[in-house]
C-alpha cells in the first residue's frame, strides 16, 4: 500500500498500462515535455520516451482524429484533452466519428481508444475551463463514459478503459486532483459499467459521481447524525455502461432517491436515473425524487458565486430533509 | 497542368495502364448503374457520384500497396471500389441489403472495406484528414511503412480539420498523402467564390511547409505517376504530400441535383476532358488494339451486370441486426 | 389562407422577418445562389440581394462566430447549418461561446441571433445527416431550442425566435419538410415557450415533439379506436424555455405519462419531463411512466432498418397499451 | 525585423507617444499588481499576464478610433485595459468581487468592456477569430468604418477556427485586424516544436491571399506604425491583415507556472528588450525629460494604487446575482 494522489494516480495508470502494451501511445498538448499543465502526466516521457508520449499542437480535431486513426490501425492510444470544455473543440470527431464508426461499418473498425480530460468547477475557472460534460458524451451512443472519485479507481478504471476494445471518455475532476489514497501495490484493473456502494443506509438512495460523491458521503454522515437518515451512497463511476441493478436494488430497499450532479441542471446523467426509476420501480418508491443539480446556467468566476452555483453539502442536505419530510 | 513530382519518371507499364483503364471503367459502370437504380427507386436516400472523375481513384487504386489505407468522402464508392471492394456488396450496400458491404447500417456515404484497406467512407466534410494522419502515425509509430490516403473535396479545404490536419501531419512528417479532388464546386457554389486563394489546396502547401503539387485529374498516367511519387516518398519517412487535381463531375452534388449552376459552356469543354474517352484514344495510340479495349469494356460492364443481378437478390437485414455492432461484443447494450 | 409547405415556411418565415427588419442577415452553405440543398431558402437572394443574403464556405465555426460577432455589434443574423449533425463541427462557438456570453460578460453583450439547421431521420442518410439533437442545445445553458411541428409554426416561431434577444437553435425536421397546411394570411408571430395541446383525452398524456406529433396524433387516434384510450397529445414546439405547466397540468389530468422522442434514449428530453413530473407530481401518477425513444445505437441507413429505430406509430401504440395494462 | 508596411509612415506625434508610454506603464503596473495579490491569495482562480508584451496592447489602444472593437484571449488584461477599461472594475473582478467589470461572473480570463469596445476575452483558443470577423461582418454591413481588432497567440495559429476565420475574413474583404502575439510558447511547449512553418502566422497569409506582415512586438512605435496602417486599410475596405508581432511573455504562462522551461540564455536576452524600457530610452533620446517621464510614470503607479483599494473595498457579489444575466430578462428561468 502506498499513499497516492488522484493526480499522481493518473501518470502511475498510463505508465502501468504502457508498460504492460506497447500499443499503448499518449500524445496531448504540454503533456510530455512538460508534464501536463494539471502535473498529472509528469515522467511518462523520460520513462516511455518521444515516439510513445508526445507534445500536440493546439489542435483538438487533430488530437482527436489522429487517436482515432491510430486505433484502427493497430495502436491502442489516449489522447488528452486539456479540459473537458475543450471536448466541444473536437465534438465532431467525438460524437460523429469515433462513436459511430464501430457501427456504421458494421463492426469492421474497431477503435481501442481512450479520451482522458480534466473535468468539473470549484477552480475558479469561469465557464470555459469548469464544466461537468459527463453527459454530453453518454447522450452519444457508442462512447463508453467513465469518472472516477478515488485515486484507486483512477487506476483500475483507467486500466479497464485502455483494455476495452471500444471508445472511452475518462473524465478526471480537477477538484480531486490533490486527493489522497492508500492504493494497493501491484496491477490495478476495475470492471467498466460497476457501480460502488460506498455507505450503507435505509432510508435513502443518493447517487453521485465524481466530486459529488465526497461531498454525498459526507452529507450522509449529517443527515445521520442530525437527522435520523440513513443513506445509502452509490458512486456511479460509469455512465455508460450504467449499473441499473445496484442502483435499483438500492432504490428498491430504501424507496427513496436523491442524485446529486454537479452538472447544469436540463437533461442530465441524474435525469436518465430518475426516468429509469419512474418506468422501472415507480411503485417502490415511497415519495417525490430530488435531483440535487447546478442551476441551469454557465459557471461564474467569482468564488462566492461558484460556491453557491456546485452543489454542496450543506446544500445536499437540504434538500433532501426537505423531500424526507 | 504542370508541377507534377513525376513528370521525368519512367513510362508507365502496359500492364499497369489496362490495370487503371479497367478500374476506371469499373467506376464509370458502376456508379451510372447505381444512378439508373436511384432512378428507378430501388435504391433509396441520396448518393454523390464520382462519374468524371474516376482518375483519380483509379490511379491511387493501382498504384497503392494492397496494405496502404484509403479514406474517403460521402463520394467514395469510386475511391472503395478502386482499392478492390466487392462491387456485389457496393450495390447491396446502396440497396439497402443485410449483405451490404455494412450490413445495410452505413448506406452509400459510409462505404467501408477494411480487408481492401479501405478505412471507411466519412460523410462530414474534413472530418477524415485527421483520422487518416492517425492512421499514418500509426504506421510510422510501428514502422510497416504503410501509408494513408486522404481523398477530399474543394470546398473542405475551407475547414478548420483541413488545417490542423496538414500542420500536424507536417510537423511529424506522418506517411500520409492529402489527395484535393477540385472539380470547381462545393456542392452548388463555385469554389472561387467561397476561397481567398485561385488554387484551394495548391495555393495553401507552403502554409505547411509543402511543396505545391497542381496535377490534371482527368490524365490517368499523370495521376499515376503522381500517386506513385508521393506514395515513395511518405514510404520513405519524408512526410506527407498534398495534391491538388482538378477534374470535374459529370452530374450534380447529389442524387438530387440536375447540376444546372454550373455555366453550359463550362460543362461542354469539361464532357470534352473526360479521363475514360482520354485514356481509350491513348492506349491506342499506344498501341493497344480496339479488340482488347472492348474485351475491357465488356468485361467491366458483365462485372457490374453481375454485382447488380446479386445485389437485387440479397435480402434485407432482419430486425436483430438494429441493436448489433454498437460495441465489441456485437450489442448496443449500455446497462446491466 | 393560402397552403403552405413546411419547406416553404422556412423561405416565408425569413422574408416576413427581413421585410420587417433591416438588421435581419442570412448566411450558410448553398443557400443564397442554389436557394439551400433542401430548396428550403429559394428566392430571398432575389428579394434581398447578396449583401444581405451570402453563401459561405464549408466553415461552420466561421458561419457560427460570423453570426455570432454580428449579432453582438448591431445586426441580428440567422445562420444556416445545413444538417444539425453538422452542429457538431461548431459546437465550441455554439455551447462554449454563444451560450455564456451574456452571462459571463454580466449582460454587457447581447445576442439576438438564430442558427436553423436540418434536423431528423427517416431518409435514408445514416448515421451522420440523420440525428435528432435538440438535446444537445437543451444541455446547454443559454440557448433557447425551438423544434416546430407544422408550417404555421415554422413561420410563426422563426418570427418570434428572430425577434427573441436571446439566441435561439431553431430545429427544424427533414422529414416534414413536404408536409402542407393551409397557413393565415398576413404576419404571423408565436411565442417561444408555448406548447400546444394538438388533442384533448383524458386517460394518458403523449408528449411529442416535431416528427413525432403527426406520428402521436395518429397513435392516439388508434388507441382512441381500437383500445378504447383516450390521449392528450402535447407538442412541446419549444424545449427551452419549456412550457412545463401545460405538460403538468395535462399530467394531474390524465395520471399517466409517455414521450416520444426521435433522439436516441439516454439524457433526452423526454428524460428531463420525466424527471420533472416524479419530482413535482409523482403523487398525481396512477402507473410507470413510458419513454418512446429510439435505442441508444447511431442511425441505420437501411430502410429496412432505420424505419424499424425510429419510433413509428405501431410501436408508440404497442408502448401504450403495454404501459396501460 | 522588418516587412512592416509603417516603415515609410511619417514621424509620430509627441502625444501619441507618451500616451503609448502611459498605457504600457500602467498595464505593467496593473498585471504586476494583480501578481502580487494572487501570491498574497487575494485573487483567486488562475491568471494569464502579458507583462513583457504590453506595446501591441497599448499601440493598438492608441491607434484604434473608440468605436472599434477588440476581441482578446484570456491574456486579456492588458488589451481590455489599453482600450479604457476601468482599472478598478478590472481589478475588481479579479478579485471576484460584485463591482466587478462582469460582476464576477467572468473573472480573469473574461474581462470586457463593452462600452469602450473591448468585446470579451475568449479563453477557448481560436474561438474568437470567427467571432471578430463576424463585428467586422457587421461593420461593413451597416457601413459604419468601424474595424475589429483580434489579438491572439502563436499557438492559436494550429487550430481549425483561425482558418476558417482567415479565409472568410479574406474572401469577404472583412475590416479585421488579425493579431498573432508570437511570444514563442503555446503555454510551455516551443511553438517551433508544433508548427510546420518557423513564422506561424506570416508564413500562413499567403494561403488567404494576403500579404506576410512581421513585426517586433517589443517596439511600440513599430507597433503603431503597422496597427495605423491595418486599420486605414480595413476601414477603407481593403479587407483583412494577418499581423505576426514577435514578443516574449516575462513571466510564466499562467498563475502556477514558473516557465523553467525556458532556456536561461534566451529569458535574459528578451529582457534586455523589454519594450517598456526601450521606449524610455527612445524618449529620452527623443528629448522628453526625465522629471516629465517620472511623472507619467508615477500617474500610473498611482491610478493603480487606487483601482486596487478601490477593488479591495467593493463588496462580494450577492446570492441573487447567480441566476441572473442568463436572459435579457435579467433571469435564468428555463420554464414556466
Ligand atoms: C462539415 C460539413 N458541412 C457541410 C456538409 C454538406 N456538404 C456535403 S458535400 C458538400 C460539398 C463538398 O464540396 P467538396 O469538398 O468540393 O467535395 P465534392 O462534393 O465536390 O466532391 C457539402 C457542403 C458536410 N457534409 N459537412
Ligand atoms: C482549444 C483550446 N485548447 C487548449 C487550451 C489550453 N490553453 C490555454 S492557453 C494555451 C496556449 C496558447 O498559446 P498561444 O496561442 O501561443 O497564446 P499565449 O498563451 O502564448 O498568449 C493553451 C494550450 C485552450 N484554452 N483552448
Ligand atoms: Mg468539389
Ligand atoms: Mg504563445
Amino acid at each position: 500500500m502506498a499513499e497516492l494522489t488522484y493526480r499522481g494516480a493518473v501518470a502511475h495508470g498510463i505508465a502501468q498500462e504502457m508498460e504492460r502494451d506497447d500499443r499503448v501511445y499518449f500524445i496531448g498538448e504540454d503533456v510530455a515535455a512538460a508534464g501536463g499543465v494539471f502535473k498529472t502526466t509528469g515522467g511518462l516521457l523520460e520513462r516511455f520516451g518521444p515516439e510513445r508520449v508526445r507534445d500536440t499542437p493546439i489542435s483538438e480535431e487533430a488530437i482527436v482524429g489522429l487517436v482515432m486513426g491510430a486505433a484502427m490501425t493497430g495502436l491502442r492510444p489516449i489522447g488528452e484533452l486539456m479540459f473537458s470544455d475543450f471536448l466541444a473543440t473536437c465534438w465532431d470527431i467525438v460524437a460523429n466519428q469515433i462513436a459511430k464508426t464501430r457501427y456504421m461499418t458494421d463492426g469492421q473498425v474497431e477503435l481501442p481508444l481512450v479520451l482522458r480530460t480534466a473535468n468539473g468547477g470549484g477552480l475558479r475557472f469561469g465557464a470555459q475551463h469548469s464544466q461537468s460534460l459527463e453527459n454530453w458524451a453518454m447522450a452519444i451512443p457508442g462512447l463508453k463514459v467513465v469518472a472516477p472519485s478515488t485515486p484507486t479507481d483512477v487506476v483500475g478504471l483507467l486500466a479497464a478503459s485502455v483494455r476495452d476494445p471500444d471508445p472511452v471518455v475518462f473524465f478526471e475532476h480537477k477538484g480531486l486532483y490533490a486527493a489522497k489514497e492508500d492504493v494497493p501495490e501491484g496491477e490495478i484493473v476495475d470492471e467498466l459499467g460497476t457501480a460502488k456502494i460506498r455507505r450503507e443506509g435505509d432510508d435513502l438512495t443518493i447517487v453521485a459521481l465524481a466530486a459529488m460523491v465526497p461531498r454525498a458521503l459526507e452529507a450522509a454522515e449529517l443527515l445521520a447524525a442530525e437527522h435520523g437518515i440513513s443513506a445509502t451512497v452509490i458512486d456511479v463511476r460509469s455512465l455508460v455502461p450504467l449499473d441499473t441493478r445496484t442502483i435499483l436494488d438500492s432504490v428498491r430497499h430504501t424507496t427513496r432517491l436523491a442524485t446529486v450532479e454537479e452538472n447544469p441542471r436540463l437533461c442530465g446523467w441524474g435525469a436518465e436515473i430518475v426516468s429509469i426509476v419512474a418506468e422501472e420501480c415507480i411503485w417502490s418508491l415511497d415519495g417525490p425524487v430530488v435531483r440535487i443539480t447546478t442551476p441551469h446556467i454557465p459557471l461564474p468566476s467569482a468564488s462566492a458565486l461558484e460556491d453557491l452555483a456546485i452543489p454542496s453539502v450543506n446544500k445536499i442536505v437540504e434538500s433532501v430533509t426537505k423531500m424526507m419530510v | 497542368m504542370t508541377q507534377t513530382r513525376g513528370d521525368a519518371a519512367p513510362d508507365i507499364d502496359r500492364g499497369v495502364r489496362l490495370a487503371m483503364y479497367r478500374s476506371m471503367l469499373e467506376l464509370r459502370e458502376f456508379e451510372q448503374r447505381a444512378y439508373d437504380m436511384f432512378m428507378q427507386d430501388l435504391i433509396a436516400g441520396t448518393s454523390h457520384l464520382a462519374l468524371g472523375q474516376e482518375a483519380i481513384a483509379a490511379a491511387f487504386g493501382v498504384a497503392m500497396r494492397s496494405d496502404d489505407w484509403t479514406f474517403c468522402t460521402y463520394r467514395g464508392h469510386a475511391h472503395t471500389l478502386a482499392r478492390g471492394a466487392s462491387m456485389t456488396a457496393a450495390m447491396a450496400e446502396l440497396m439497402g441489403r443485410g449483405k451490404g458491404l455494412t450490413g445495410g447500417k452505413g448506406g452509400s456515404m459510409h462505404l467501408t472495406s477494411v480487408e481492401h484497406g479501405a478505412m471507411g467512407s466519412y460523410a462530414i466534410v474534413g472530418a477524415h484528414l485527421p483520422i487518416a494522419a492517425g492512421a499514418a502515425w500509426s504506421a510510422q509509430a510501428r514502422g510497416t511503412e504503410q501509408v494513408a490516403v486522404c481523398f477530399f473535396g474543394d470546398g473542405a479545404t475551407n475547414i478548420g480539420a483541413f488545417h490542423e490536419a496538414l500542420n500536424l501531419a507536417a510537423t511529424w512528417k506522418l506517411p500520409v498523402v492529402f489527395v484535393c479532388e477540385n472539380n470547381l464546386y462545393m456542392e452548388y457554389t463555385p469554389i472561387s467564390a467561397v476561397t481567398a486563394v485561385p488554387r484551394p489546396a495548391a495555393d495553401r502547401a507552403s502554409a505547411y511547409g509543402l511543396d505545391p503539387i497542381l496535377v490534371d485529374g482527368n490524365d490517368a498516367d499523370e495521376m499515376y505517376r503522381t500517386a506513385l511519387d508521393a506514395l515513395m516518398r511518405a514510404r520513405a519517412g519524408e512526410g506527407p504530400s498534398l495534391i491538388e487535381a482538378v477534374t470535374y463531375r459529370k452530374g450534380g452534388h447529389s442524387r438530387a441535383d440536375p447540376g444546372t449552376y454550373r455555366p453550359k459552356e463550362e460543362v461542354a469543354a469539361w464532357m470534352e476532358r473526360d479521363p475514360i474517352d482520354r485514356y481509350r484514344v491513348l492506349l491506342l495510340e499506344l498501341g493497344v488494339s480496339e479488340n482488347e479495349l472492348a474485351e475491357i469494356e465488356r468485361g467491366a460492364r458483365e462485372a457490374v451486370d453481375l454485382a447488380t443481378e446479386e445485389a437485387k437478390a440479397a435480402p434485407l437485414p432482419g430486425p436483430d441486426e438494429l441493436e448489433r455492432q454498437v460495441w465489441r461484443d456485437g450489442g448496443a447494450a449500455w446497462r446491466n
